[in-house]
């Protein structure tokens, strides 16, 4: 059992339903009580899907249980069939039902329908959403897709063409970086075969032998798929994820690379303004910034780049929710010097972000909660998604487009260079007191990074007691005050450490300026 | 447990035609079955936890059981929650861990978390009733260990169990089994005070407040109280109002501690809020004339205020999907105050004996207990109605189809109890109708 | 003599070096004192644009008064041409230089340089920025513009064509409008002939005259020339300026006429989110909100609509800052039943406003200053710009896409619905306190719409004696503050107004809840 | 008026070569003429207003001017602005406006509207000096009809008379002749207090005191205060330090007081610093052992905290652009305490006598005075220097051109003056050619 506030992702059936929800003629009876119908809100309103997901559920109540549920599934199934009749269907169980052991694999296949039945195995007590939408994507391709038919490359007749693997429904700006890769590989003279899940129905998934190679766009979602197709259709994948300037000009390479074809052309423009808005002197104030990373591993590892190569950021901790891709979390972290933080546990993403006092936050909504009573900004970079990753303009992650976008986002929370150099100078300024958020986000008040909301969890202190075990004079806590909000943590954090590391057990004014000496702005 | 009805129990009426109730019902029921799109129980958290704001509710549960409640409200962009889940695992089920001192232990880390918690709901949830983890139980053991800084009450919000508002319900019996015992010292049958039930917003509950000192009764609470340090205390003296229609186990709980429910409509609408006042009265002594004389000045206004939105509802036709047993109140106030035409009136359970009064207003609406969902879309999609009432889940799809609706939950969410409030309510059913005539992309 | 706090244009000279900037091979000699050379970060800046403005100042200094100022002149614009050999010279004086009355028209036409010379009259005492800008324009199609060679029209062989007129250096979202147009014409079956004055070159405005016919952009900018073309060139041009849905569809309406073509197709697709988002049922808490837009004529005139018809808002005030186009805003204001505010006097803006209580301002950067005083949301529609008016991302203000942005950026300021709703109910929640921003804005304090920070300049509440001439009772001050403060302006002004005609002079509870019945939600 | 010297006077002296000069001049200096690319003195507003909290900025001027202001710092996005400006228009030009009684009327507006002003500038700019509008008489006037609560003070920023920091040094200057005498009782030549001039971050001035203060001198004031309710005096015993370059007008106007300028190099770098406090101490009669002991331990923090950087900037070259009169100090901290080499120093204004020691100290470099843009840039981009400090015109164009800049208003608007700010001094020339290597794209 464990103490959960937050979860990054919802249950494995979840991530069965943005599968089925993406695709055309595909349904998904699932064995589950009436409560789990709340998933097709996820669907309807933090997407806006004007449509239901095509999803049955059985909803079998207390009175149904040990009795009858068995065949209340087997009538689900036989009455979805009739009404939606789909292409294919998917058949499994949510959380509760799985308890009950009804074999809805075995049930559906029984009643003989003229279709193919795609049971789905998720283990909701082990597995998670991302996982969930991994196995079923598989099972699908897995069982649809078939061999091109005769390798007839009858070259400079066809142009190379790609399939697109992993944009779903309910995905992080999925519908945006579909339309930007498909684009940049228009120009690069390679043609989308198929995009799937998001948008393909089954015969589409029959077809995805066709196509030269693949692009794997989430590995959380398509990495099994990807790689069940190299093995037995023969089919390379591209590795690098598009996101940022210098992995999308790395996958352009990459794909050109698996296409045949040249792609000097495209990489000797600059199709983003992200290199020139970094260049830009106003930027300079961004240099060495401490961020702190956190999201689902495949956005994650590419913010850290993007944050060092291309902002000039200084990645001070980078983290993942979703275990399956922990090895590349730690390579990447490894890079920059940091230990890779794995974990689904928002309290130890808390206690680490409170420790580590970045001056940028780079996370998820759940971080948003975190920086928000830590007074720290903070911008998303990956699912879970909110009805706000649904925004009504394009808003790609990936690709040039993208990366302007990135550029936008993560500089927006901060206060801009002149701004702060004000509040740094003039700090009893009535106007610019520490209560000020930047300016452009309002002016509105901030919390102190001591001062946390009343009643809110506060980070475990006690255990953390080394942290606390020197103590501040009034002199220093005041000269302390004089520092600017927005570097003071890390300024009380450097301090600490440098007393600790020296000796010291009463921080002075000297000792202060003794940290500053030592560690530099 | 408040469950719905089984359908074989009604099965006999027939279907559309009224069913004979002791109240002399005006509307018809008849039952559905089918596959329901309800939330469950643990939704009423969302609301809940706000309520009693040194209250904590633990989910005991699954992670679709975490990821509901966090998404359900899109709560999640929110302040910071007074709820978690104790997310059971493999190690649970399989037996390897014992699932009552991984609780103990959850229980534990959370109390060192948040020191302000003074009252702590484990919440049932499906796996949680399916595995029949005895929550009860584990709330008593946990509550002699915590004691005397934190109380540990259990009720179940399972999906199995219980829709939606029944949560509420649930949470609050649990509270009522809880109260302190008011003194019985004087004769059991005099009233000594009067209990408002449900969750209201704060600024009706100032209302109905004064409403009632006005009219001379002295000692009014509500229930919940906005302070799990509050809470009143319940006995034999107690009289109860229900201020919401869903509350069938909080009345017997209380009624278990002798209190009395007074029968009575429920405070929607100008008329309703009337009836519900004058029961209270009538119970406490009071005279017609001192009623009519509190509140005729804001009924009148009340009644001022609606007729505006009389004028944009009058002849509307409106269609309810099952959501929050709110449904046959509501549609009885738009019906009678604003002239709309409830078509179909479905609700997801239908306490006859509370709603007596309720149904006897009802114009002949047929009243659908239960729920077959597609069934139910394909009659809307043919009544075609002016609006729709349903959950979220719904509401998109039938909007993309060219149907007005209303989503449900906001009911929960608006204040929209007694006289200040029957026009906002009846607003919430003219903005969309209105929004429609707006927009002209 | 006017106070002025903040000016919503540059003066008339800045408006000038807008078009030079915009335009190659043009430069411009002005005749200014060095502290003018401050307008060139205007373009480095806050555009971050990669060279400096073609623009040579003479930088004349005290001591050079009544001597050689003139000589000054000419010196600068012989070393100009020297140095960057122009196509095109403008010529002009700053403020400072127009009292010395040193003509550098006549001055520069003496020198006998080999090019075309166009001399700028602008009044710098009586003119601003648009203006300026306009001006500069005309002259330099009306100096350069020639009609078509032979109307050579062999239908089916060419495709129509027109101009883009308008969009300059740090004009308002420009540079995104341009690629959004162009892109439309496309699909339309239009081609652009030339886009001027950004990214045109002297021998581009040449050509004007091949075009059909011209679509103005905007008209602060353009107008003047549309005119110039249509009646010298006979060319036709577009009245509409295709912000918003409905605008964008009536401007393709528009365009397929002049260029003789059928734009059923077009018209026939959605291909905005902005409608079903509007529709989306979590956008039902927009109706009826009251919104105060103030900003340039067009874009004030085009938020107006929007606002009204797209996002079913409350349009309660309506302004522009340029008098150019009163009528137009006045015309477009008596639509929502209103009285427009024509004015360039912040104080004056903030008055209105203040008055109004709206919950919604759509304005400029100066408006922004205004609603964070008055804890209001806001949202920037209108130059003037800033840096962060020049974002990374593809940001139009026109066409489908400029709706999507539109929609984000209106939307984004305001509480969302459901939290509006758990403020209203729960309104003593310590964590849903007062204070709270938006959540999603980062959760931070608003101040009191009573309580502007301390020595910022208050409304001048002494003059609108009539607001305050009413009391309110402490019971109903309490009363008033269970009501949410993003409705909190409103209630408090009509229960003040309802009061006042109802010779009311201690507000009760009991008038609280009587203006709430009179007037409604 | 502190005007840039009239390259006639200065024509004779070989290009490049040493200027002889009192103080040893170790650097050359030379003239230019041509177009200049540099702020009027209005631009000194936008930190003066910060600094002294009660005051406010009146800008008689044009819409240039107005818009210079809110345009210069991208101060539009910030706080509400304490300045304004009282725009002239045709109807003060043609005369049928009196500009003295508009004047007036804007005054008595813009008091009404911000009770909260005790202290006014009127600020000359460019037109109100070509029209030749007394604003001094003005001040007088206004200062008499508004006393006590608010007291009137001119100085002009004007572009045809000023540079940026030029107009920190008028209004300063204005201030100084405004100060109350202080009591002439002792001896006029005895020390009885050390002022400090020029506008410091409050954090640096607090060092500064505590540093006095160590040493013993008992009487340290600012100037200017952050209140305009603080004023310190002055008169034949006040002795007083620049903290910056630029400030003739105002060591002028101090000294028409009676008080003592205490020559001295300026306090950027461990160097500047401690020739600076050691220059006051001598005045103040403390002994040298004294000021190493006081100074010692901070020095050799702050000679710590710079070795860092000294790797990154030694031997690196740097080109100033004339700006803020701080170029000179700068580049002799640069050069001194960091190894770079400056290649060309351009300065909008040479002060001879208040930078004879600073000028003694540097390196061989040509100081350059005025400038003619067109010319340099050519030089510049001949010479590619690994870093160049210019305006905020010039920066991004040179960065585009692939050539490093450090924006030079930054130095006025960052700590960086004293023992603990000298790193930070340094790091602002680290920074850009760190960034340089880092970015990848």
């Amino acid at each position: 059992m464990k103490l959960t506030i937050w979860t990054y992702e919802a249950p494995p059936h979840v991530g069965a339903m943005r599968i089925a929800t993406a695709m055309e003629g595909v349904h998904y009876v699932l064995h589950a009580p009436q409560g789990d119908t709340y998933a097709d809100l996820l669907f309807t309103m933090i997407e806006r899907l004007p449509k239901r997901p095509p999803v049955t559920y059985t909803t079998f109540q207390a009175r149904d249980l040990g009795s009858d549920t068995a065949e209340l599934f087997k009538n689900a199934m036989r009455d979805a069939y009739e009404r939606f009749r789909p292409q294919v269907m998917l058949v499994g169980a949510s959380c509760t039902a799985e308890l009950l052991q009804d074999d809805p694999a075995g049930l559906a296949q029984a009643l003989g329908l003229p279709i193919p039945i795609v049971p789905l195995e998720l283990p909701s007590y082990q597995r998670k959403e991302n996982w969930g939408a991994s196995e079923t994507f598989f099972q699908l391709v897995r069982a649809l897709a078939r061999p091109r038919e005769a390798r007839e490359k009858a070259a400079g007749e066809r142009r190379p063409s790609c399939n697109l693997l992993g944009p779903t429904a309910l995905g992080f700006r999925h519908r945006d970086d579909v339309r930007e890769i498909t684009g940049l590989l228009a120009e690069l003279g390679i043609a989308v075969n198929v995009t799937a899940p998001l948008g393909a129905s089954a015969q589409d998934l029959m077809r995805l032998g066709e196509a030269d190679f693949n692009v794997l766009m989430y590995p959380e979602i398509a990495d099994q798929a990807a790689r069940h197709l190299e093995r037995h259709l023969g089919q390379p994948y591209t590795r690098t994820v598009p996101i940022g300037v210098g992995a999308t000009r790395d996958f352009i390479a990459e794909a050109a690379a698996l296409a045949g074809i040249d792609p000097t052309d495209m990489l000797s423009d600059e199709r983003s303004r992200l290199p020139w808005y970094a260049k830009s002197v106003d930027s300079t104030y961004l240099t060495g910034k401490r961020v702190f990373i956190f999201g689902d591993a495949t956005h994650a590892i590419a913010t850290a780049r993007i944050a060092a190569e291309e902002l000039g950021f200084s990645v001070v901790g980078l983290g993942a929710y979703n275990r399956e891709f922990a090895r590349d979390v730690r390579a990447a972290a490894s890079k920059y010097g940091v230990e890779a933080l794995i974990t689904d546990d928002y309290l130890e993403v808390e206690e680490r972000i409170l420790a580590l006092q970045p001056e940028l936050v780079l996370g998820t909504q759940m971080e948003r909660h975190i920086a928000k009573r830590a007074g720290l900004p903070c911008a998303v970079i990956s699912a879970p998604v909110h009805v706000q990753d649904f925004p009504a303009r394009y808003s790609p992650q990936m690709g040039f487009e993208g990366a302007n976008v990135i550029f936008d986002t993560f500089v927006h929370p901060l206060m801009m260079g002149l701004e702060e150099h004000l509040l740094g100078m003039f700090r009893d300024d009535f106007e610019f007191s520490d209560e000020a958020a930047p300016s452009h986000l309002g002016g509105a008040a901030r919390q102190e990074e001591e001062g946390a909301a009343l009643g809110s969890p506060r980070p475990d202190c006690e255990k953390d007691g080394a942290a606390r075990s020197v103590g501040w004079s009034a002199d220093a806590e005041r000269e302390l005050k004089k520092i600017p909000f927005f570097v003071r943590g890390k300024a009380r954090r450097n301090t600490e450490l440098f007393a600790r590391e020296h000796g010291v057990a009463l921080i002075t004014v000297e000792t202060l300026y003794d940290a500053k000496a030592h560690f530099g702005r | 447990m408040n469950r719905p009805l089984d359908p074989a129990t009604v099965a006999g009426s027939p279907s559309g035609a009224p069913v004979g109730d002791a109240a002399g019902c005006g509307a018809s029921t008849r039952p559905a079955r089918g596959q329901r799109e309800v939330f469950c129980g643990l939704t009423g958290i969302i609301w809940l936890h706000r309520k009693i704001q040194d209250a904590f509710f633990l989910v005991v549960g699954s992670r679709t059981c975490a990821h509901l409640i966090q998404s359900a409200a899109g709560v999640m962009i929110f302040a910071e929650p007074r709820f978690a889940t104790a997310i059971i695992d493999d190690r649970d089920l399989s037996g390897i861990a014992d699932a009552n001192d991984e609780l103990d232990a959850v229980v534990a880390r959370l109390l060192a978390r948040r020191p302000d918690i003074r009252l702590l709901f484990l919440v049932g949830s499906c796996p949680s009733e399916v595995i029949k983890l005895d929550l009860s139980r584990a709330a008593a053991r946990l509550s002699r260990e915590f004691a005397p800084a934190v109380r540990v009450l259990a009720y179940s919000g399972s999906g199995i169990e219980t829709t939606f508002t029944q949560g509420e319900d649930a949470c609050l019996a649990a509270i009522a089994a809880d109260l302190p015992q008011a003194g019985g010292e004087r004769h059991a049958d005099a009233p000594e005070g009067l209990l408002v039930v449900g969750v209201l917003a704060e600024v009706v509950e100032d209302q109905m407040a004064r409403l009632f000192r006005d009219l001379g009764i002295e000692r009014v609470r509500f229930m919940p109280p906005r302070s799990a340090l509050a809470m009143p205390d319940a006995g034999p003296g107690t009289r109860f109002l229900l201020a919401q229609p869903f509350l069938a186990d909080t009345a017997r709980a209380l009624e278990e501690r002798g209190a009395k429910r007074i029968p009575a409509p429920f405070p929607l609408g100008v008329e309703g809020m009337t009836a519900w006042v004058a029961a209270a009265a009538r119970e406490f002594g009071i005279s017609d004339e001192r009623v009519a004389a509190v509140t005729g000045p804001a009924a009148e206004r009340a009644r001022r205020s609606l007729a505006r939105y009389r004028t944009q509802l009058d002849g509307k036709s409106v269609f309810f999907f099952p959501d929050s047993q709110l449904e046959v109140p509501i549609a009885r106030f738009l019906a009678r105050e604003l002239g709309m035409r409830p078509i179909e009136v479905a609700t997801p359970y239908l306490h006859r004996q509370h709603l007596a009064q309720e149904l006897a207003m009802m114009p002949g609406t047929a009243v659908i207990e239960d729920q077959d969902v597609e069934a139910q879309l394909d009659r809307c999609r043919l009544a075609r109605p002016d609006i729709v009432v349903c959950g979220l889940g719904l509401a998109n799809p039938l909007e993309a189809e060219g149907i007005t609706t209303k989503w449900s939950i906001e009911l929960l969410f608006t204040p929209i109890h007694g006289y200040e409030q029957a026009a906002d309510l009846a607003e919430l059913f003219a903005r969309p109708l209105v929004r429609r005539t707006i927009l002209v992309t």
